[in-house]
C-alpha cells in the first residue's frame, strides 16, 4: 500500500482545489453538532483525539431527507418527474474508523433485493479520507464490534497524525488512488515506519461483550424476562438512529409542493417511534417502549449480522452519550452477555 | 442518599407506592439516568446528586403507569411543577402519586458537565412547592451568568431579517428525530400533530421548511404551559437552542397575563380562559 | 424582460358572521379593493389554528390577515375573547421568529363595517407590498418549485 | 370523486368583471371536474334544473356554485342537490359576486381571482362529507323580554295560541313608552284607553307568566333548549298578600324627593309606589334608594297601616330558571337625553338647546305628559316653570336624528308624526297660542299620515320652517329660539314661552349587554340586527330568538305591533314541531387519539364538552377522554383549534377542509 506524507497546510490546500473542482468537501462542524460541507478549505477539521461529533455524517449519502420524485396531477393521472442527480464527489475528510465503514456498512442493505439508486449513486461519489483515532471514552466500544481504531478498513485514503502538523497519507483503494493523482503535488514520500510507530500507540477501548453471544443468546431467548423492562427509561426519541452512522431506516411519504405538484419523499425514520409500527388498523406489534428496543438491540447485533454478516454497530458511541435517558447500548448488550454466560 | 434509598424502601415494601421513578449512577461518575425501582432491593441503586438532570415527570404519563396504582417519583422543584401542570391538564390524578420532593442546589448543564444549568440560575423553586416527603437541604448555589437571558433580549434589537436569519440557520440542522417531544413531560398526546397526516399540517420532512413548521407549532403548543426544565434542549442533538423559544414565550405569559406555569394546582390554564382586558393593540 | 411591479399575495381567515358578511357588504355597497386577496371562511375566529398561517406561509402568501367580530359581538359569546388570547401568544412567538406585524395582520370588523373591511384590505395589501414579497420563506420554498 | 361546477352570470354582476365562460373553462380542467356549466341566473329554475340534470347526466358525487355570497343562496343549491340525490353538504359555493365582481374593476383579475376562488371551492368540496341534520325536541315555551306594546303583542299572540309565555319586564310594571302618552297619531285615540285592556289581559291570561321588576341575566343553550336565568328583583313587597289598596303609597311621607319616572322627572312620587295609577301589576315597589326605613331603620309608616303585613323589608332577590323554546326581544328604546350625553359616545350633544338649564325646554315624552290626561297637569298645557299656560310654543325637530356631526345619522322616523301630534293638540287646547315647527324635512310616510300633517297646518294653523335651530337662550322671561327659515333663506327668532324638543329614540342603554348575553349583533348606535334587512326582518343571527319593536330600530305603534306578531308566529312556526333539524356542522372526538386534556372543555362556550370513560374489556377505566354533546354543540370550531392533537374536529369545517383550501391557494 502505498503511504505519502501530507503536511496540515497542503491538506488545506488540496481542499481549497477539491472545493474550487466542485468536490463537497464533508467535515465535522465546529462544536461537534454534526458534519456540513464547507466552502472554505480553513474550516477542515481532523479530528482524531476528541469526542466523536453528536450525528453521524450519513446523512451525505442517506439524506434525513430526499425527493425520490415529483408528481404533477394531470386530469384523471399524474406525470412523474425526476429531478437530477448532481455530479461531482462526496468527500468525507477525517473519519474515524468507527465512521468510515458507515456507507459501506449500509450499502449492504441498499442492495439486497432492490438496488437504491439513490443511496448508490451516493455511495458511488464517495471519496472516504479516514483518519486513525487516538480517542477513547466510555462509551466507545469498536473493538467490541471487530473495528480497529488504527485501520484503514472503510476508507479511501486514510490519514496517520504524526504530529500537529504533518500526516502520513496511505493510498487505501484504487478509487483513492484516482481521485487523488491530480493532487499529488501536496504529497511527499512516506515513513512507513514513523507511521507504524504512530499506530502502535493507539490503545482501542476494551471489549465490552461478546457480539456473536449476545446474537446467539437473542435467537433463543426472544420473550426472554430480560426483554420485559429493557425499554421502560426509553423516552422513544430517535436520537439513537439518527445519530448512529449506519441506522437506515426510512419512511415514504408525499407532500404538496403545489396545488397540483407534489412530491414523493424518504425520511429518516427510527424504530424507537410509537408509529414505526403502528398498522393502519390500530394495532401495533412493537405496542411499547420494551419491544421497540428489543428492536434495536436485535437488529444491529442479530438480524443484520445474519443477513449480511455485518454487525449493525461501529461502535462509536453517539447513542448512548446522546441518549437523553442514558441508555448506553454497550451495558445493555454487556448485560445480555452477562445472562447468555450464566446459561 | 440514605434518606432517600430508605424512604424509598418503605414506601414500597408498606405498599404506599407500585414502583418509583427515581435516579441511578449512569456509565460515568457525571452522568445519571433515570430508574425505576419496582422491588425494595431495587432501591439501592437511587442516588440524587446535581447530575440528576432528567425531568421524571415525563414517565408519569405513560400508559403502564396511568391508572395502576401510586407512583412515587423522585423530584426536584422545576419537576414538581411539571407534575403541577400536568395536574391541571387532567394527565395525572394528583391522589395516584407521591412526590418525594428534593432541595435542588442546581443541576448541571447536561451530563458530562460540572456547569449550572441556565434553568437553575432563575429557579424559584429550589425546595420544591408540592411534596409528599421533603428530602436535603438547601446549600449555596454557584453563581453563574444567564446567557439565554442575556441573549433573548438581543432579539429586542434585532430585525425580523436577522431573526429570521437566526432561526433559519438553527432549524437547519434539526434531523426531527423528536427527542424534544420525547422528552418533554408536556408533550404527552397521543398522536402528535406531527404524526397526523391527514391533513400534514407539519410536513415530517426535515427539510427547513418542515423544521419550521415543527418547532413553530411546538414552541406555540407548549407556551403557557412550558415549565422550563429544559429537557428537550438538552436533548437536541442537533443542539437547537431551543429553551430560547421556550423562555421567551414564558416571558411572554408573564408578561401579558402574569400567568406561570406548573405554580398551583388549581391555577386555571392560560389558554383556555381568557379575561375582558386581555391584550389587543395589535388588532385594528 | 420588464420587471413586474410586485403584487402581493394575502390570504385571509375570517369568521362567517362578522368579517365575511362585512365583506359581502362591502360587495353589496359596490366599495372597490385590490383582487390580491382570498378568503377562507371559518365559523368563528376560535377555529382559526396557527397552523393555518403557517401552510399559509408554506403556500405562498406574503402575508396574512385574521379578522372577526368585534370582542362582545361573537356569534358563539367568547370564541373571539379565546381566539385573542391565543394571538397575542403566537404574534409573539412569530415576532420572536422573524415574521412581523408586516406580514401577519389582525383585525376585528363587524357585518356592518363594509368600509372597515375595504380600509383593513387595503392597508394590508399596501403595507405587504412596501414590505416586498416574502423572501425568507420563498427561499425555504425553494426545492418545491418544480421548474419547467 | 365526480365534481359539478356551475358558473353564474348574476345576468350582468358577476359577469361584467368576471369571464365566466373562461372561468368555467378552467374549472373544467380541475382534476376531478367531469363537467363544468355557465349560465345566466343559476339560482333561477332553470339554473337549479341545470345542475340537477348534470348530477343525473355525469352521475356527480360532489357540487360547486360559483356565484353570489352563500349567506344569499347557500340553501338554494343544497336543496337543488338534495333534490337531485347529492347530498346537501357535498356542495361548496365561491363567491364571485360580493367578494369579486362587484369589489374589483379589472376583469382580467376579476376573472383570475374568480378562478382560484371556485379552485378553493372544488379542492374543499372534495373533503366533504355526506351529513344529515341532526334532529333536538324543541321546548313550547317563549321568552318575551319587555313588556311594553311590542312585547304585550307578542305574548297575548303566542299565548292565545296555547303555548307557555314568560315575559320579564324591567319595571315595577307592564306598558312601556306607550303608556306614558297621551293620544297617538293619526286618529288621536287616548293611549292608555287602548293600552290597559291588553295589559289586563296579559296579566289575566293563563298562559302568561308575568315577571315585572325582573331581568334576564343569564341565556344558555340554543334554540329550542334555551336555558334562561332571571332575577326578579326584590318589590319589599309580598305580592301575594298585596291587594293594591294604595294606603301604603299614601301614608309615605317622602313625596317630594323621588324622581317620577313615569311622569318624565315633571312630578314625584312616594318611595313606595306604582308607577302609574293603572300600572299591571298593581302592587307597588319599595324604592330602597330613598325610603327613610332603608336609610335610617326607622319609620315603616308602611308597615303600619298595611292591613295585609305585605311590606317585607328584608326580601331578597330570587333567580327563577325557565326552559325556554323561543326568545321574543322587544327591549323597545329611550329618548335621547340632550343635557346627559353617554361618557363613551361620539354625540356632541345640544347643550345650546338648554335643556335641563331652562325648565321649559322640555323633550317629547316630557310634553305627552303634559298633554295628557292623567299627567302632572291634568292634561292642561301648562309649562313646567311656572305653570302658565305657554302662549308662544316652539317645537324642533331632529335634535339628536339625522345629524351625525352631534347626534346619530339615523332618522328617529316617529318624531315629523308626534310633533304634528303635538302641535295639534296644543292647538287643541290652546286657542289663541301661537306653535311653530322647525323641521328638516316631513316624513309622513303611512297610512292617514301625510293627511294628518296636512291638517296641523291647514287646518290647526301650525306654522312650519323648514330650517335648524341654532340656539336657544333666555331673556325677560322669554326663550329666544334662533334658527333660519332655509326657505325663505333668512334668520329667524322666536321669543317663545315653551320649547318641545323632538330627540332622537335611541337604544336601550344596557341594549348591547342584553345582546352579549343572548348573542345578537347590534349595530353601532344599539341596535339589535336582523338576519335580512328585508327578508328576514325578525330573526337575529342567533337561531330562535326574534326581533320585535323600537329595539331594532325607531318604529311607531302600528310598525311595532306588526312586528311583534310577527315575531310571535316566527316563534309558532318553531313551536309547531316537536322536533327541530340542526345543521349537523358539529364538533367531534377522535376517541382513540384524545388525550384528555380538557382544553376544549374550556374553551367550549355551550358547555357542550362532556367527559367519557373509555374502559377496557375487564371494566378498567383507561383513560377519561372528551365527548362531545351534539344537540348543545354550536360549531363555532374553537375546541378544534386549541386541541393540540386536533382529536376534535369539527365536521364540515375540519382540518382537511381548512387545508385543501390553504393549498389550493398555492
Amino acid at each position: 500500500m502505498e503511504e505519502k506524507i501530507i503536511s496540515y497546510s497542503n491538506l488545506v490546500s488540496l481542499t481549497g482545489d477539491l472545493i474550487k473542482t466542485g468536490c463537497m468537501v464533508i467535515c465535522e462542524d465546529k462544536n461537534g453538532t454534526g458534519w456540513k460541507r464547507i466552502e472554505n478549505p480553513d474550516e477542515i477539521k481532523i479530528n482524531h483525539k476528541e469526542i466523536p461529533s453528536n450525528i453521524s455524517y450519513k446523512e451525505f449519502v442517506f439524506p434525513k431527507t430526499e425527493p425520490v420524485f415529483y408528481f404533477k396531477s394531470k386530469k384523471e393521472d399524474y406525470d412523474l418527474i425526476e429531478k437530477n442527480a448532481q455530479p461531482g464527489k462526496i468527500v468525507f475528510l477525517g473519519a474515524k474508523p468507527c465512521d468510515s465503514r458507515s456507507v459501506e456498512i449500509m450499502s449492504k442493505v441498499f442492495n439486497w433485493d432492490y438496488k437504491d439508486e439513490f443511496f448508490n449513486e451516493k455511495a458511488e461519489r464517495t471519496i472516504v479520507i479516514g483518519t486513525a483515532c487516538n480517542y477513547k471514552d466510555e462509551f466507545c466500544f469498536c473493538t467490541t464490534v471487530n473495528i480497529d481504531p488504527a485501520s484503514e478498513k472503510g476508507s479511501d485514503l486514510f490519514l496517520i497524525p504524526l504530529d500537529e502538523n504533518t500526516y502520513a497519507l496511505k493510498i487505501v483503494t484504487g478509487k483513492g488512488k484516482e481521485f487523488i493523482q491530480p493532487y499529488l503535488k501536496y504529497l511527499s514520500d512516506g515513513n512507513p515506519a514513523k507511521s507504524q510507530e504512530a499506530l502502535a500507540k493507539i490503545k482501542g477501548p476494551d471489549k465490552k461483550f461478546e457480539p456473536s453471544k449476545v446474537r446467539e443468546w437473542i435467537g433463543n431467548n426472544f420473550e426472554h424476562k430480560l426483554f420485559d423492562n429493557i425499554g421502560s427509561t426509553c423516552v422513544g426519541c430517535g436520537q439513537c438512529a439518527f445519530a448512529c452512522p449506519v441506522c437506515h431506516c426510512f419512511d415514504i411519504v408525499d407532500e404538496e409542493c403545489s396545488y397540483e405538484c407534489g412530491r414523493r419523499m424518504k425520511n429518516w425514520d427510527a424504530c424507537q417511534f410509537g408509529l414505526f409500527t403502528l398498522h393502519s388498523s390500530g394495532h401495533n406489534p412493537r405496542e411499547n417502549q420494551n419491544k421497540r428496543y428489543r428492536q434495536r438491540i436485535a437488529h444491529k447485533f442479530k438480524y443484520y449480522t445474519d443477513k449480511f454478516d455485518e454487525i449493525l454497530c461501529t461502535g462509536c458511541g453517539r447513542c448512548s452519550r446522546g441518549c437523553p435517558v442514558q441508555i448506553d447500548i454497550a451495558q445493555v448488550a454487556g448485560e445480555i452477555n452477562l445472562v447468555a454466560n450464566q446459561v | 442518599m440514605n434518606e432517600l434509598r430508605q424512604l424509598s424502601k418503605d414506601l414500597l415494601q408498606n405498599g404506599t407506592v407500585k414502583v418509583i421513578i427515581g435516579y441511578a449512577e449512569g456509565t460515568t461518575p457525571g452522568r445519571t439516568k433515570p430508574f425505576i425501582a419496582r422491588t425494595p432491593e431495587d432501591t439501592d441503586k437511587f442516588v440524587f446528586n446535581k447530575h440528576c438532570v432528567n425531568n421524571l415527570a415525563v414517565y408519569l404519563t405513560r400508559k403502564e403507569y396511568k391508572g395502576k396504582g401510586t407512583v412515587g417519583i423522585v423530584a426536584k422543584g422545576c419537576d414538581v411543577k411539571a407534575i403541577v401542570q400536568l395536574v391541571q391538564e387532567n394527565q395525572i390524578n394528583k391522589d395516584d402519586i407521591y412526590i418525594i420532593g428534593m432541595n435542588c442546589n442546581g443541576a448541571a448543564a447536561d451530563f458530562g458537565k460540572d456547569t449550572l444549568a441556565v434553568k437553575c440560575i432563575h429557579c424559584t423553586v429550589r425546595t420544591p412547592h408540592l411534596y409528599h416527603t421533603l428530602l436535603g437541604t438547601i446549600d449555596e448555589m454557584p453563581k453563574q451568568e444567564d446567557d439565554h437571558l442575556k441573549m433573548i433580549e438581543k432579539f429586542d434589537a434585532m430585525t425580523s431579517e436577522e431573526k429570521w436569519a437566526f432561526w433559519e440557520a438553527e432549524f437547519e440542522k434539526c434531523v426531527k428525530c423528536y427527542a424534544c417531544r420525547q422528552t418533554c413531560p408536556m408533550c404527552y398526546c397521543e398522536k402528535c400533530i406531527a404524526d397526523k397526516s391527514m391533513p400534514r399540517w407539519i410536513e415530517s420532512s426535515a427539510h427547513t421548511r418542515g423544521n419550521f413548521a415543527w418547532n413553530i407549532i411546538r414552541a406555540f403548543h407548549l407556551s403557557g404551559r412550558c415549565i422550563g426544565c429544559n429537557e428537550c434542549e438538552r436533548a437536541c442533538p442537533a443542539q437547537i437552542p431551543l429553551s430560547l423559544l421556550n423562555r421567551k414565550m414564558g416571558m411572554v405569559a408573564k408578561k401579558e397575563f402574569d400567568y406561570t406555569a406548573g405554580i398551583a394546582l388549581d391555577n386555571p390554564t392560560l389558554v383556555g380562559n381568557y379575561n375582558n382586558a386581555d391584550r389587543e393593540d395589535f388588532i385594528k | 424582460m420588464e420587471e413586474k411591479t410586485f403584487e402581493p399575495k394575502i390570504t385571509a381567515f375570517v369568521c362567517n358572521w362578522c368579517t365575511y358578511t362585512g365583506a359581502d357588504l362591502a360587495g353589496t355597497s359596490r366599495l372597490k379593493y385590490k383582487p390580491n386577496i382570498k378568503m377562507i371562511r371559518v365559523p368563528c375566529t376560535g377555529r382559526i389554528d396557527p397552523v393555518f398561517i403557517i401552510k399559509a406561509f408554506e403556500k405562498g402568501a406574503d402575508g396574512v390577515l385574521i379578522s372577526g367580530c368585534h370582542p362582545g359581538d361573537c356569534h358563539y359569546n367568547t370564541g373571539n375573547f379565546h381566539a385573542r388570547r391565543r394571538w397575542v401568544l403566537f404574534t409573539e412567538l412569530l415576532n420572536y421568529m422573524g415574521i412581523d406585524s408586516s406580514r401577519l395582520f389582525f383585525s376585528w370588523v363587524s357585518a356592518s363595517e363594509g368600509k372597515k373591511f375595504v380600509d383593513v384590505v387595503s392597508n394590508v395589501i399596501e403595507t405587504v407590498k412596501a414590505k416586498g414579497p416574502f423572501q425568507q420563506y420563498q427561499k425555504i420554498n425553494k426545492e418545491f418549485v418544480l421548474d419547467e | 370523486m365526480k365534481i359539478g361546477v356551475f358558473i353564474c352570470y348574476c345576468g350582468e354582476n358577476i359577469g361584467r368583471t368576471v369571464d365566466c365562460a373562461a372561468v368555467a373553462e378552467a374549472a373544467g380542467r380541475f382534476p376531478g371536474v367531469v363537467c363544468s356549466i355557465d349560465y345566466k341566473y343559476m339560482c333561477s329554475d332553470p339554473g337549479q334544473n341545470l345542475i340537477k340534470n348534470a348530477i343525473k347526466e355525469h352521475k356527480l358525487d360532489a357540487v360547486v356554485v360559483g356565484s353570489c355570497s352563500p349567506h344569499m343562496h347557500e340553501k338554494t343549491f343544497r336543496k337543488a342537490c338534495a333534490d337531485a340525490g347529492v347530498n346537501p353538504y357535498l356542495f361548496d359555493m365561491a363567491n364571485l359576486r360580493e367578494h369579486c365582481s362587484w369589489v374589483h374593476e379589472d376583469i382580467v383579475e376579476g376573472t383570475k381571482k374568480a378562478i382560484d376562488l371556485v379552485r378553493i371551492s372544488v379542492e374543499r368540496v372534495k373533503k366533504n362529507a355526506p351529513l344529515s341534520p341532526i334532529l333536538v325536541p324543541v321546548t313550547k315555551k317563549a321568552l318575551v323580554i319587555g313588556g311594553g306594546i311590542s312585547g304585550i303583542q307578542a305574548s297575548l299572540d303566542i299565548a292565545n295560541a296555547g303555548f307557555d309565555v314568560v315575559l320579564v319586564e324591567k319595571e315595577p310594571s307592564i306598558g312601556g313608552h306607550m303608556s306614558q302618552l297621551s293620544e297617538t297619531f293619526p286618529t288621536l285615540d287616548c293611549s292608555q284607553c287602548i293600552l290597559t285592556p291588553r295589559m289586563v289581559e296579559v296579566y289575566q291570561h293563563p298562559k302568561i307568566k308575568l315577571l315585572t321588576y325582573s331581568e334576564v341575566e343569564n341565556v344558555e343553550g340554543f334554540i329550542g333548549n334555551f336555558k334562561v336565568t332571571i332575577r326578579k328583583k326584590a318589590r319589599s313587597i309580598d305580592e301575594s298578600k298585596c291587594t293594591g289598596c294604595g294606603l301604603c303609597m299614601q301614608k309615605c311621607p317622602i313625596k317630594k324627593k323621588a324622581f317620577n319616572e313615569f311622569e318624565e322627572g315633571l312630578a314625584y312620587r312616594s318611595a313606595v309606589y306604582v308607577p302609574f295609577p293603572q300600572a299591571v301589576p298593581n302592587i307597588p315597589v319599595i324604592d330602597r334608594s330613598i325610603c327613610t326605613y332603608y336609610q335610617t331603620g326607622k319609620c315603616q309608616m308602611c308597615v303600619k297601616v298595611c292591613g295585609r303585613e305585605a311590606i317585607k323589608f328584608d326580601q331578597e332577590d330570587t333567580i327563577i330558571t325557565e326552559d325556554i323554546g323561543a326568545i321574543v326581544v322587544a327591549t323597545g328604546y329611550k329618548l335621547y337625553t340632550i343635557d346627559k350625553k353617554p361618557e363613551s359616545s361620539e354625540i356632541k350633544g345640544y347643550g345650546e338647546y338648554g335643556y335641563g338649564k331652562y325648565k321649559d325646554v322640555v323633550d317629547g315624552l316630557q310634553f305627552e305628559r303634559i298633554a295628557s290626561a292623567s299627567g302632572p297637569t291634568s292634561g292642561e298645557i301648562l309649562r313646567p316653570s311656572d305653570s302658565k299656560v305657554p302662549k308662544k310654543i316652539v317645537f324642533v325637530q331632529c335634535v339628536g336624528s339625522r345629524d351625525e356631526s352631534k347626534g346619530f345619522s339615523y332618522c328617529s322616523k316617529i318624531c315629523c308624526m308626534y310633533t304634528a301630534k303635538h302641535a295639534m293638540l296644543y292647538k287643541h287646547k290652546v286657542h289663541d297660542g301661537e306653535a311653530y315647527v322647525f323641521y328638516m324635512d316631513i316624513r309622513s310616510g303611512g297610512k292617514g299620515y301625510d293627511e294628518f300633517v296636512r291638517r296641523a297646518i291647514e287646518e290647526d294653523g301650525v306654522k312650519y320652517i323648514r330650517g335648524r335651530v341654532s340656539r336657544i337662550y333666555e331673556e325677560n322671561g322669554k326663550y329666544i329660539v334662533k334658527g333660519e327659515d332655509t326657505l325663505a333663506g333668512m334668520p329667524v327668532t322666536i321669543d317663545a314661552d315653551m320649547v318641545v324638543l323632538a330627540t332622537a329614540m335611541i337604544a336601550q342603554p344596557e341594549a348591547v349587554k342584553l345582546a352579549q348575553t343572548i348573542g345578537m349583533s347590534y349595530d353601532k348606535y344599539g341596535f339589535y340586527n336582523e338576519v335580512h334587512p328585508k327578508l328576514r326582518p325578525v330573526e337575529v343571527s342567533t337561531a330562535g330568538v326574534f326581533l320585535a319593536g323600537a329595539c331594532q330600530a325607531p318604529k311607531d305603534i302600528p310598525e311595532s305591533v306588526a312586528m311583534a306578531s310577527a315575531a310571535a308566529s316566527k316563534s309558532l312556526v318553531l313551536f309547531g314541531a316537536d322536533y327541530l333539524e340542526r345543521e349537523p356542522t358539529v364538533a367531534k372526538v377522535n376517541e382513540t387519539i384524545c388525550a384528555g386534556c380538557f382544553y376544549c372543555q374550556k374553551v367550549c362556550p355551550y358547555n357542550a364538552i362532556e367527559r367519557k370513560e373509555i374502559k377496557d374489556r375487564q371494566g378498567n377505566i383507561v383513560k377519561i377522554i372528551a365527548y362531545v354533546n351534539s344537540g348543545l354543540c354550536q360549531g363555532c370550531g374553537t375546541c378544534n383549534a386549541v386541541c393540540p392533537s386536533k382529536s376534535v374536529e369539527l365536521i364540515g369545517f375540519n382540518d382537511e377542509q381548512i387545508y385543501a383550501q390553504i393549498n389550493a391557494l398555492g
